[in-house]
């Protein structure tokens, strides 16, 4: 079997997207791609990482989502390869639409970095396979702005959407949303980093699975 | 011709608005005790041309569709004023 | 010719009215302008002079004083005198950094005084071809009480997080400490760790005649003009509205810039590259010609300009953050350009490398300024002032009665801004990114793992003012020695240190005279602990209304962690585990947090610092932690060993059982006083005769004070009990204290 | 009486707005080509009881000197409205 290759976009303003690289390579290739890319086509997984796109000017991705390479994400979002926005790269999801919602400030509107208990609500995506249901994981967070919204006819539709839910929220999101995914699957936004949480030797491994899991599709 | 637009962007009426709720709380810990109801949003200046107010505004209301609010959360709210030449 | 801008006062008005002196010139210096040119200067030159000639980019009151640091040393490629200071860490490796002050801004806007602080040094690691890894910075603010002071605090963190965060850098170390002195003059020190190859260091050198002379970065404003003068003067209520624009940060336009300079770098497209920091394109033009011993021509109509009709004066004194200027090949230009369209930059040439020897500055094809580059950079008159012990400064140690309720202190001091958790604060950082970050705030020092290998960085930041003010040669010597100290006890070999001297107006005997102690008590430590200095930054005039800060200066330790096994924390680790003091303790209460705290009083004489003695200590417990025989180190220091037990308990979630060993001392003595060369390990029961034996033989004072275990904390003394604290109650007043201080 | 206070706030004239230039930046790339300047600031609207028009100016202005604007980067100006009783 030939080895599966993942595609990290670059947006001016991103910072985590060698981080996210790091993390891929122990499952996969990886490579870092600009956002003026025109095409993924030769990918098998497309990861948008964190950082602060355009500065965050305006709204977190609001600016990023005009970059040409989107053109190229919603096509692969259309022909099913799995797409993970992260953090930031979540933002970007939301704001062009890939994904339903928004995100606000945190409600203590500060920025807040720390490791959060997740709790995997679903199991049966291609990004959560190798988790068990209700498994407690430990990723950490790194966001002003993940204050997840969306009005209440939305969350009733999107409920079996919801992957990962906060144990404890730290920022103020409906129903404790942490990440979700598109109703086809294969596009997943989460605000916590599971690219920090790759060896020992930073707190956590829980995030391994997810990259293998990828790796896998 | 120049125009000034000034566009008010805020949270709906119907949403949740955590930010102006934090103000509003701060400007009671001041002793404001007359503030009834706080939203916080976003405002942008924008100046640009174009041959009349109606272009100006079907140009601004485009600009705001498209970037500069969110439909999901945000509404929006444009004043025109027109720049005398010698200004521009 | 050098002809003058028609809307400026004229040489002979600079002259007569005295223009210079409100740029913070005095009459001698003026003459020597005058001297060195052979005429009157024109507006613009002067302007020029008298930012060179400032005192914080001049350091004329304190250039001779910090020749007393020791600045070299078997691993440093490169001392004081470029951007930041350099390293070797082995395997073609070196870490690159440095400190640096923004109080002044950051008195008067805190977030954005503190966020261009953070901008600052950072492109001072990358202008020398380096990769930021980490950030850390030490704060001080006055009483908490004060809502001005809650203000500042909150906003200097927020914009140190702003743009650390934006530009994915981690902050991932620093202090925080409150104390009245502090209260109209905050003290922002931020410093910037980075790592290069060897090949790769770069110098802010202006090397080849006739090479071009390029600008990037955003347009020049009106921004902080005079701002090194302004740095050089103490804040007054004036100060406010004499600005006539602050600096405004954009960490954005930073990490485009960063990630640019670091590519044309990395493909040896640049032959000198340096920030246009204090002072901006003056500084760095006239630095950058002056160490190629060349001289620089510029065309300041070509300078980006943010605002219409910008003069001269206005374009080489402008401050706006986020510039570079650097000199490359003239066949280079195409992919100079190449590069930085990249990632959306234009990069202009705006002059010509020369042999004159003279900064030339040209506008539209006339000269408007004509300076000989050594005068503006070497010139300036060194002050010596004098110096003078200052009334207060006693010999006679301070002696309290005994306090009775030891559990009722410790929660005192727990709950002491300085001394309580600081992560209201380091939450706001983004500590982790670049997935390096093997110790978070929270510990003794950071440690940021070296990419691809098996070692690491350990570094932390310094500096007890409160110490510095009762003797501030003594005071220097412990902030040295802390820092190093913290270091070692996270598993680090301490390797060079970057210091920040925050003081009052050296034209004040008894100020100048605590400068000149700190540095000699400084330079003391740095020779006996082998940590040579490799850079720094002084900031003077720290008063505000004539009221001085506490002398602070500020140390920034860098180590180095020879294997990542080595990585040692400050939280208990297991039951059974043995609890050990090392290092002997005194009566010393002078400058304590339980002076601070109890008697709200500043007296007396600091803790004793014997280097020999602190030396040992640190070599000893850096062996035992490689052998593997110890689980947790955490060092002795404010609020003395009951706070230390407490951090050990709350941090590693697990209580003790601690015995007081017999000895002259009273209870609260030996709990509360803070003598220095102390640190507190665990082990696990099988290393426990081990690490005393060797400690014995090696002559490091060793007590066992008793096992790791339980829920609670519990010190006792003979049948008595001193202390029995749930650490649950321990943490939650530890905790809540900044959250519940900033709810007011 | 209740009043509306539309307040904007923005960074002031010479002072950098780089939120500002980063969405004229991007208004551009959306080929907004008429577009001459961007400032981007905070909108606030306040509601808050007064009883003439001068007294809620007067309240509403000291909110902003003492919290909603930084006077040392930023400038306000407030509009009032009237609401009707039968709104409040
Ligand atoms: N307190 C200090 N200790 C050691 N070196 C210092 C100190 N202050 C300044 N220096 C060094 O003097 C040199 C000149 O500083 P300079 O480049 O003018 O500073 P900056 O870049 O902060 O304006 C720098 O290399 C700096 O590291
Ligand atoms: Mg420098």
């Amino acid at each position: 079997m030939t080895r599966k290759r993942a595609a990290v976009v670059s947006f001016p303003g991103s910072n985590c997207d060698e981080d996210c690289v790091r993390a891929l390579r122990t499952a996969m290739d990886a490579d870092r791609v600009w956002h003026t890319a025109r095409s993924l086509d030769a990918y098998d997984a497309i990861v948008l990482p964190g950082g602060f796109s355009y500065g965050d000017y305006l709204r977190a991705g609001a600016i990023a989502r005009f970059s040409p390479v989107i053109e190229a994400v919603h096509a692969a979002a259309e022909r099913g390869v799995p797409i993970i926005g992260i953090c930031n790269g979540f933002q970007i999801l939301l704001e062009c639409g890939l994904l339903p919602g928004t995100m606000r400030k945190n409600v203590s509107r500060k920025f807040v970095c720390a490791p959060t208990t997740l709790v995997v609500a679903r199991t049966d995506t291609v990004f959560t396979k190798a988790y068990d249901r209700l498994e407690r994981i430990r990723i950490p967070i790194a966001h002003g702005e993940g204050n997840y919204y969306c009005d209440e006819e939305t969350l009733r539709r999107i409920q079996h959407q919801i992957v990962f839910r906060y144990e404890d929220n730290p920022n103020g999101s409906v129903d404790n949303i942490a990440g979700i995914v598109n109703a086809a699957g294969n596009v997943l936004g989460m605000m916590p980093h599971p690219e920090r949480a790759v060896d020992r030797w930073l707190g956590s491994t829980d995030g391994v699975r997810l990259m293998v899991a990828l790796a896998a599709v | 011709m120049l125009w000034t637009a000034h566009i008010r962007v805020s949270v709906k009426q119907n949403v949740l608005d955590p930010e102006g709720q934090a103000v509003q709380r701060a400007l009671h810990m001041l002793h404001f005790d007359s503030v009834t109801s706080v939203r916080v949003g976003t405002y942008v200046c924008v100046q640009c041309t174009a041959n009349d107010e109606a272009e100006a505004m079907q140009r601004v209301s485009q600009m705001c569709d498209t970037l500069l609010a969110n439909p999901v959360t945000e509404q929006y709210a444009i004043q025109l004023e027109r720049v005398e030449a010698h200004d521009a | 010719m050098v002809e003058r801008i028609a809307t400026e006062p004229t040489p002979e008005d600079i002259d007569t009215h005295k223009l210079y002196a409100r740029m913070g010139m005095t009459d001698a210096e003026y003459a020597l302008v005058v001297q060195q040119l052979g005429r009157k200067p024109t507006y613009t030159e002067i302007g020029v002079y008298s930012v060179m000639w400032s005192e914080h980019c001049s350091y004329k009151h304190s250039k001779t004083l910090l020749r007393l640091f020791p600045t070299t040393g078997s691993r440093v490629l490169m001392g004081p005198g470029e951007g930041a200071g350099i390293v070797d860490i082995g395997g073609g490796r070196a870490v690159v950094f440095k400190i640096e002050s923004h109080n002044h801004p950051s008195a008067i806007e805190p977030f954005q005084g503190a966020a261009t602080g953070v901008g600052g040094i950072i492109r001072d690691i990358f202008s020398m071809g380096a990769r930021p890894i980490a950030l850390l910075n030490a704060l001080r603010f006055g009483n908490p009480n004060d809502a001005r002071v809650r203000y500042t605090f909150e906003h200097v963190v927020a914009g140190i997080a702003g743009y650390g965060n934006a530009c994915g850098i981690p902050t991932v170390g620093g202090e925080v400490a409150f104390d009245e002195a502090y209260t109209g003059n905050p003290l922002v020190n931020a410093m910037c760790v980075g790592l290069i190859e060897h090949k790769h260091i770069q110098r802010g050198i202006a090397r080849g005649v006739g090479n071009p002379v390029y600008y990037v970065g955003p347009p020049t404003g009106r921004d902080g003009i005079q701002g090194a003068t302004f740095a050089s003067e103490q804040l007054s209520e004036q100060s406010a509205s004499m600005r006539p624009a602050v600096q405004v940060g954009d960490p954005f336009m930073e990490k485009l810039v960063m990630e640019a300079c670091l590519d044309v770098i990395a493909r040896g497209l640049v032959l000198g590259i340096q920030d246009m920091g204090a002072a901006g394109l003056t500084c760095s033009s006239a630095e950058m010609a002056s160490k190629a011993g060349n001289g620089m021509e510029l065309w300041l109509d070509r300078v980006p300009m943010r605002e219409p009709h910008m003069t001269p004066y206005e374009l080489m004194l402008s401050e706006s953050q986020e510039r570079m200027l650097f000199v490359t090949t003239p066949d280079r230009d195409e992919a100079v350009r190449d590069v930085f369209a990249h990632y959306g930059l234009d990069c202009v040439h705006v002059g010509v490398v020369t042999d004159t020897g003279y900064l030339t500055l040209k506008m539209d094809g006339h000269i408007v300024g004509h300076m000989p580059v050594r005068g503006l950079v070497d010139d300036c008159p060194i002050v010596e002032p004098p110096a003078e012990v200052p009334a207060y400064i006693t010999r006679e140690p301070t002696v309290y009665p005994p306090v009775t309720d030891y559990a009722c202190v410790l929660h005192a001091l727990l709950a002491h801004p300085t001394i309580a958790s600081k992560e209201w604060v380091y939450a706001q950082y983004d500590y982790m990114v670049r997935t390096s970050t093997i110790v978070p705030p929270g510990s003794d020092a950071a440690v940021v793992r070296i990419p691809d290998t098996h070692t690491a960085l350990a570094m932390c930041t310094d500096g007890n003012g409160r110490y510095v003010y009762l003797d501030p040669c003594i005071g220097g010597r412990i902030a040295v020695a802390e820092a190093a100290r913290n270091v070692v006890c996270s598993g680090g070999q301490p390797l060079a240190l970057t210091d920040n001297l925050n003081f009052g107006s050296p034209q004040k005997p008894d100020r100048y005279w605590q400068l000149q102690q700190a540095v000699i008590g400084m330079a003391q430590a740095c020779t006996v602990l082998n940590t040579p200095v490799i850079g720094g930054n002084v900031s003077l005039y720290n008063e505000h209304e004539g009221k001085a800060i506490l002398p602070t200066p500020v140390v920034g330790m860098v180590g180095l962690v020879h294997d990542l096994e080595h990585v040692t924390t400050i939280g208990w680790k297991n039951e059974q585990d043995v609890v050990f003091l090392l290092g002997d303790t005194y009566v010393e209460w002078g400058g304590s947090a339980f002076q601070a705290v109890v008697y709200e009083t500043l007296e007396g004489t600091p803790p004793m610092l014997d280097l020999e003695v602190e030396k040992r200590l640190q070599d000893h417990v850096l062996a035992c932690i490689q052998a593997g025989w110890i689980a947790s180190a955490h060092d002795v220091s404010e609020g003395g060993l009951a706070v230390a037990l407490a951090e050990c308990a709350i941090a590693g979630n697990i209580g003790a059982k601690l015995t007081m060993p017999a000895c002259a001392l009273r209870p609260d003595e030996w709990l509360f006083s803070e003598t220095q060369s102390r640190i507190v390990v665990s082990t696990t029961p099988v290393h426990a005769q081990v690490l005393m034996r060797h400690m014995q033989e090696a002559g490091v004072p060793i007590v066992c004070l008793g096992t790791v275990g339980g829920n609670d904390l519990v010190v006792g003394a003979g049948e008595e009990c001193l202390i029995a604290e749930p650490v649950d109650a321990l943490r939650t007043t530890w905790k809540g204290a900044i959250p519940c201080m900033m709810q007011r």
